[in-house]
């Protein structure tokens, strides 16, 4: 008997079924040729994609739109803050990826000295449940970022699919009732690790990427982006964010909205000057940050590999031309300077 | 399906000709229906047609814009540029499901205090006339 | 596009132009892609052919900036957004030399790119070097629109409010558009805010209206924001929408005359009335 | 952080009779921002602007919302409360609560929530207004009047006298207006052109007056202090500096075919010809229509006789651009041409003739030398019948109003019949006698009394030519209510004052309102009578409304005071709302400089990008520019994005 437990396919939409009665069952879902995430409804065809989810996990702990206080404009000082739902929550189906996407959420507002509690009620009511991939993805790189489709960092259960069904194992101590319903059998099946696939997008160490921040290079990058910011809403572990107020017939509601390094709008200060008013420079920026400034200030750098940022762009190249032009010229640069 | 209460409109009215057209009804003492809420500007021209689709965002059921008659502009010309900038605002309203009826463009002049109290009377029953609005026009996420 | 190769060389070797901007294949991506050529060397790569859908022009006000002379591939459509480029002071024409190409249409995933059945302009009214034929100007067809058109109030309504929702407020037709250019856009200033940041309908709505009102007379249907939108909301419909208003009520086509204003910006005292009363069938 | 006073005015029971005035008080109390709110009777009046004032004091008020009347009415008096306390005048806002509330609706429930409304509005938008203050600009100390009649001769004399320069401006070939072509005037009697005569002179001789006739306005930009008006001057193809005035060219031009003007048509005139004897300037104009010379290149007598050698054939109209400060509308008035009253001949009958053509005909000036006879056999009318209100008081044919001055004239010309035909009828048809001012009834009850006018209360239906030449009246005399019809030699139409052809096209050009007969829109009836709303910009005389002389004279000083008042300044304060371009939001585009009516933006360089700059001097604030601006880089102070969409959004 081996540490994973088997539920059979047949029992797929009964075994979701148990679970949805006590969580807010959340489930990839099919729509319009990509991947969401919606919550399971009894009469949904449930399937798992075999790799990435198009739409990033990030948005159920910190949605585009965030209510955060509410006031009464037709009255004085009527301060009201928005409050979480405490129904605990299930998230099935995520990757290894997005575990290391919220695992990167975590550092940034749990962790870095300040607390952001509706990030922690969102966090605390939900439980993890990850699926190793099939196989990687066309822009599936994560096996160039430290990580791989079957790492269990930050789930509390992972599966797998396996031709009659799932296998199932336990990662933490957080719930384990889930894997005593008696749909889930004991097995000998094991899971066995394959040879992940690497060297799709290899980038430099961070300290020779941050070296590059006057390089001429950054100029090139930009004739060719649009600074859409895409990549950046569609990326995990991008969290900027603006607060505004909403009003509306006398309510107003104080709320967070995704905000991106992209735009130009977002490093304009109050007079006018703004320090990244070009292509090159938001380039650069948002670059930097992935390979270099994150792994800095948190340990980590945080791109996950999910390769969404590619699947995004409109002009299909953002990331691998970035990537390897920028490994490129870090190299020539490196090879230059010992040359000399 | 008409509606049974009262419609609200945004009057946008200019200075020089409209609002004191608007002051003339009221001396005149010629009644119109309330809901006509009126927002003074210093002329037609100075009307950008992003303040009537944010009118009908936040609710407002109609928007009557009105200035100076053609050629008596205050400042000259800007009833012209007004016309063009709002025929086209108009225009795209429609398109997107809200009529045409929704927008009345008129030139009142300051003599024309009559005139813009029935303007606002007929606007209203224009309004009560149309079929309903398209119910999700008028945002409702912070209902939710 | 052999002529078109032989002269932009000739242009290179004569210093007429320091760089051009043109498209490649790419083999990365494996898909022709804009690219700034700035050797004589490079020059045999340029592509013109039914992939090179891309506008440049909206790469030029930055490439101009570090560029004193810039030669440019234009299509019919791009070429208007370069003429009403110059009419707003974005670009100063002495740096433009136009390599203007006889259009014969684009395609997107392989099939027409719905925007070419709608062109009247195969040929940019800028060009400095003309390749290719003239076509006799069509009337567009103008096919979708005219189905949106013809649904009641309500029903259209409907069909746009499913679009705009799906808004997600990445900007992407903003940055695409070659005359979507403010320093600082509606949609990003805080005091009034006008157009709410967060993607919901109403702010979406308030997007998706301002933003095509803001090019009334002025958008060349290159349909770029159409192609780019990650939702794959009909921008091109809203496009058309004011683009016929206008060539309706005012008789104008954007961009097809230099030196022409901006219809919006006409003083036009001849203007009926009737514009701004009335259905318009 | 703004701390607004809020209040709100009963204005009498103006406002309370359906506004629950207390009701809002205590509901705007709990509003965000309010600090203060009260309601009282007459916020205008003097206690209540001390309770304004308190309050700012005793609550630190930064922000105030008056509810009252129509911000046009009393908010200069609100904004001196806030002077008086030092306060910037700009942080006041006004809601319309009367004018566009309580007058306007009947129920009071929803007069009530609408003022809530209105008010709420108000406060949202005030704690956006900014303090702006007003701008300095220069002025040219020169007035422009706009026609030669009797209003703008005054106007100009009052000027001139003041000691500052007056251009004025008259479209035909001399001064003096309709007044010139009047016989005797009311109440008095005395010689129109007597009493005109002088002061004609005194024009052409003044040193700060400059005549310029035969000119009419072709275009006016700029603002009070600094217009710049083209002045079109037609071609008169007659050296005005060479001509001595002596009059052989038009005794001798044998071309005499057109109307002549002056004699109110009764008459030919010459082709060359100076409009009357007492012309001034004295000196002839060639009527390029009717000349053989400049029709058929035929002819040439004129250049042959002058002694001046001052005909100049190949004269060619010119534009003559003047700066002024002021600008004064005098252009009167004209005579509405009754040919549509058909029914009394509509034009068909030579000796149904109009007031102005009786003045004429009586005139010792005039195509008689001033004998009374029919023009159409020259014998001396035995019976005349006069007929009021030709054209006015008429919905149907002709204008709603009082035309004001023909119950005057009637009255004198039915005298005057009397002079000159001791012996003869003179009959009246009127609607009513209206002759308030000073001697004007007695002078109509001399008519009656001493002069045997006979006055027939009732509207001439009627005018029949008969067989004998004669002219049947049929009409009524509603006092015994018996239907009359008079014989008569002659009668006269008193037909009704209108405003000028080209009364409507000056109104555009000047950028002043007119109403819907095309009279020109003073400010306010009772306390602007003289002003239009577009600062600099004054009225004198009949084209503001019909006007008898006085009246016109009256108002010629009236806007000669307003326009020296604005000259006794060296600078001019110009209103604070104006617009201006942030360059760090500035795109450049330049597409707001095309929309300016007033060349008011510039190209300027910020860093190293070009933007739009407003010329602050030039900006009248209209916010076209604004309206136009994508970006949003450019804010109409006093009308800003910010404080509309506080206003449009709830």
């Amino acid at each position: 008997m081996s540490n994973w437990k088997k539920l059979k396919l047949k029992d797929l939409n009964r075994f979701l079924d148990e679970l949805s009665s006590g969580y807010e069952l959340w489930i990839p879902e099919k729509e319009k040729q990509k991947w969401i995430w919606s919550i399971y409804d009894k009469t949904d065809e449930v399937q798992f994609p075999p790799n990435i989810i198009d739409e990033s996990v990030k948005a159920l702990f910190f949605p585009k739109r965030r209510p955060i206080a509410e006031f009464d404009l037709k009255k004085k000082w009527s301060v009201k803050q928005v409050e979480t739902s405490t129904k605990p929550r299930a998230i099935m189906g995520l990757r290894s990826c997005d575990a290391e996407g919220i695992n990167y959420m975590d550092r940034v507002f749990l962790h870095s000295g300040y607390t952001d509690e509706l990030y922690k009620g969102e966090r605390d009511r939900t439980l993890l449940i990850g699926m190793i991939c099939d196989e990687m993805g066309e822009n599936c790189h994560c096996t160039d970022r430290n990580s791989s489709p079957d790492k269990t960092e930050g789930m509390d259960i992972i599966f797998k699919r396996v031709p009659d069904g799932f296998l199932f194992r336990q990662i933490t101590e957080k719930v384990s009732d889930i894997l005593n319903f008696g749909l889930l059998i004991d097995t000998d099946e094991i899971y066995e690790a394959p040879e992940w696939p690497r060297g799709r997008f290899e980038v430099a160490a961070p300290e020779d990427v941050l070296d590059t921040y006057d390089d001429e290079f950054w100029n090139d990058v930009s004739d060719i982006c649009l600074t859409c910011g895409g990549c950046t809403f569609s990326c995990p572990t991008c969290l900027c964010f603006l607060v505004a107020d909403e009003k509306f017939k006398g309510k107003c509601e104080r709320v967070t909205v995704w905000d991106t390094c992209q735009f130009s709008a977002y490093s304009r200060m109050a007079g006018g000057h703004n320090p990244r008013d070009n292509n090159a420079a938001r380039v650069r920026n948002r670059t930097l940050d992935k390979f270099g400034y994150s792994e800095r200030k948190y340990g980590r750098t945080s791109c996950t590999g999910c390769g969404r940022c590619v699947i995004i762009c409109p002009l299909k190249r953002s990331f691998p031309y970035i990537a390897r032009n920028l490994t490129e010229r870090i190299k020539e640069k490196k090879a230059a300077s010992q040359g000399a | 399906m008409k509606m049974n209460k009262e419609p609200q409109i945004l009057g946008i009215l200019c200075k020089w000709c409209s609002y004191t057209g608007a002051d003339l009804a009221g001396t005149s003492r010629f009644t119109y229906p309330a809901n006509v809420k009126i927002v003074q500007v210093p002329c037609s021209g100075r009307v950008d047609p992003v303040m009537i689709f944010k009118a009908f965002v936040e609710g407002y059921d109609g928007v009557m814009v009105s200035g100076c008659h053609p050629g008596d502009c205050h400042y000259g010309t800007g009833n012209y540029h007004a016309r063009r900038k709002l025929a086209v605002a108009r225009r795209l309203l429609n398109f997107v499901g809200i009529n045409y009826d929704r927008m009345h463009f008129t030139w009142i002049s300051a003599a024309e205090g009559k005139k813009f109290a029935d303007e606002c009377t007929q606007f209203t029953q224009q309004l009560k006339d149309l079929a309903d609005k398209p119910k999700t026009l008028a945002r409702k996420e912070l209902a939710k | 596009m052999k002529e078109l190769i032989v002269k932009a060389k000739e242009l290179f070797e004569l210093k007429i132009i320091e760089v051009l901007l043109g498209w490649k294949y790419d083999e990365i991506i494996s898909d022709v892609r804009p690219y700034l050529f700035k050797d004589i060397s490079e020059i045999d790569e340029l592509i013109y052919d039914r992939r090179s859908v891309h506008n440049l022009t909206n790469y030029l006000p930055n490439i101009t900036k570090r560029y004193k002379k810039v030669g440019i591939v234009l299509k019919g459509c791009d070429g208007r957004s370069l003429t009403t480029q110059i009419v707003e002071h974005r670009i100063n024409l002495n740096q433009i030399v136009a390599l203007a190409v006889g259009c014969e249409g684009v395609d997107i995933d392989e099939k027409q790119a719905p925007k070419c059945d709608d062109c009247p302009t195969n040929i940019s009214p800028i060009a400095d070097y003309v390749f290719g034929e003239k076509k006799t100007a069509t009337e567009p067809g103008y096919d979708q629109l005219k189905k949106i058109e013809a649904m009641t109030d309500p029903e259209r309504w409907d069909f746009f409010a499913v679009e705009f929702d799906k808004c997600t407020r990445c900007y992407a037709c903003r940055q695409i558009c070659p005359l979507c250019y403010c320093e600082l856009c509606i949609a990003d200033q805080h005091e009034p805010k006008w157009i709410e940041a967060s993607a919901k309908l109403s702010s979406n709505t308030m997007w998706h209206l301002t933003r095509a009102y803001h090019l009334a007379g002025r958008c060349s249907d290159c349909g770029e924001c159409d192609r780019i939108c990650p939702e794959d909301i009909p921008l091109r419909l809203l496009n058309n929408a004011v683009e016929k208003s206008v060539l309706e009520m005012f008789n104008v086509r954007a961009g097809t005359i230099p030196d022409e204003l901006p219809p919006l910006v006409v003083l036009a005292k001849e203007d009926p009335d009737e514009i701004l009363g009335g259905r318009h069938e | 952080m703004a701390r607004i006073g809020v209040f709100i005015c009963h204005c009498g029971i103006n406002i309370s009779s359906t506004v629950d005035v207390e009701k809002v008080t205590a509901t705007v109390k709990e509003l965000p921002d309010v600090a203060f709110a009260m309601d009282y009777k007459f916020m205008c009046s003097s206690p209540g602007q001390n309770m304004i004032r308190n309050a700012i004091r005793e609550h630190e008020l930064n922000r105030i919302v008056v509810a009252s009347c129509s911000p046009s009415m009393h908010l200069p008096t609100f904004q001196k409360a806030l002077l008086n306390e030092q306060m910037n005048p700009y942080l006041i806002s006004m809601a319309n609560i009367r004018e566009q509330c309580s007058w306007v609706t009947k129920d009071r429930e929803a007069a009530t929530q609408k003022a809530l409304d209105l008010v709420t509005r108000q406060i949202k938008r005030v704690s956006h207004q900014d303090e702006l203050f007003d701008i300095d600009v220069e002025l040219h100390k020169t007035a422009l009047v706009i026609g030669g009649g009797i209003a703008g001769i005054q106007a100009a004399l009052d000027i001139a006298d003041g000691d500052r320069k007056v251009i004025l401006v008259e479209k035909s070939p001399s001064l003096g207006g309709k007044m010139a072509q009047l016989d005797e005037t009311f109440p008095t009697l005395d010689c129109s052109q007597c009493i005109l005569t002088p002061k004609m002179v005194e024009v052409a001789q003044h040193p700060n007056i400059r005549i310029m006739v035969n000119s009419t306005i072709g275009k006016v930009d700029g603002f009070v202090g600094n217009f710049k008006v083209t002045i079109n001057r037609k071609a008169t193809y007659v050296d005005e500096d060479k001509c001595i005035g002596c009059g052989v060219c038009q005794s001798k031009c044998p071309s005499e075919v057109a109307p002549n003007e002056f004699n109110a048509g009764l008459e030919k005139r010459p082709s060359i010809y100076i409009p009357f004897p007492q012309a001034v300037p004295a000196v002839p104009i060639i009527d390029p229509e009717n000349c053989l010379k400049l029709t058929k290149g035929t002819c040439g007598i004129c250049e042959k006789v002058c002694p001046a050698e001052a005909i100049r054939y190949d004269d060619e109209p010119k534009e003559i651009e003047v700066e002024v400060g002021a600008i004064i509308a005098a252009i009167g008035y004209r005579e509405m041409n009754p040919s549509v009253y058909t029914e009394y001949g509509g034009n068909r009958y030579p000796d149904v003739i109009t007031g102005l053509q009786f003045e004429r005909l009586v005139s010792s000036t005039g195509p008689t030398g001033g004998e009374l006879i029919r023009l159409s056999d020259g014998k001396v009318p035995r019976r005349i019948v006069f007929v009021k209100c030709v054209g006015s008081r008429d919905e149907d044919k002709g204008h709603t109003y009082c035309s004001g001055i023909c119950c005057m004239y009637t009255a004198k010309h039915a005298m005057l019949y009397k002079h000159h035909v001791p012996d003869g009828d003179a009959y009246v048809c009127y609607i009513d006698i209206r002759s308030p001012g000073k001697s004007y009834d007695e002078f109509v009850r001399r008519a009656i009394e001493e002069d045997d006018v006979r006055y027939l209360r009732g509207r001439a239906g009627r005018i029949m030519k008969l067989k004998n030449g004669q002219y049947r009246v049929y009409t009524e005399d509603t006092l015994i209510g018996r239907p009359v019809a008079i014989d008569a030699d002659m009668v006269v139409l008193a037909s009704a004052v209108e405003p000028q052809g080209d009364a409507i096209k000056l109104a555009q050009i000047l950028g002043i309102s007119y109403d819907k007969d095309g009279f020109f829109n003073e400010a306010h009836p009772k306390l602007k009578p003289v002003e239009t709303a577009t600062a600099g910009i004054f009225l004198a005389g009949a084209c503001q409304g019909p006007k008898d002389i006085p009246a016109s004279v009256q108002q010629g000083s009236a806007a000669a005071a307003k326009v020296l008042s604005l000259f006794a300044r060296d600078t001019l304060k110009k209103s604070a709302r104006i617009a201006m371009v942030d360059p760090s939001a500035c795109t450049g585009c330049l597409t707001c400089a095309y929309v300016c009516h007033y060349s008011a933006i510039e190209e300027a360089d910020f860093g190293r990008r070009k933007v739009s700059k407003v010329i602050s001097g030039k900006c009248q604030g209209c916010g076209a520019c604004v309206a136009t601006c994508k970006g949003s880089a450019i804010t109409l102070a006093g009308f800003s994005d910010d404080e509309l969409f506080e206003e449009i959004v709830l």
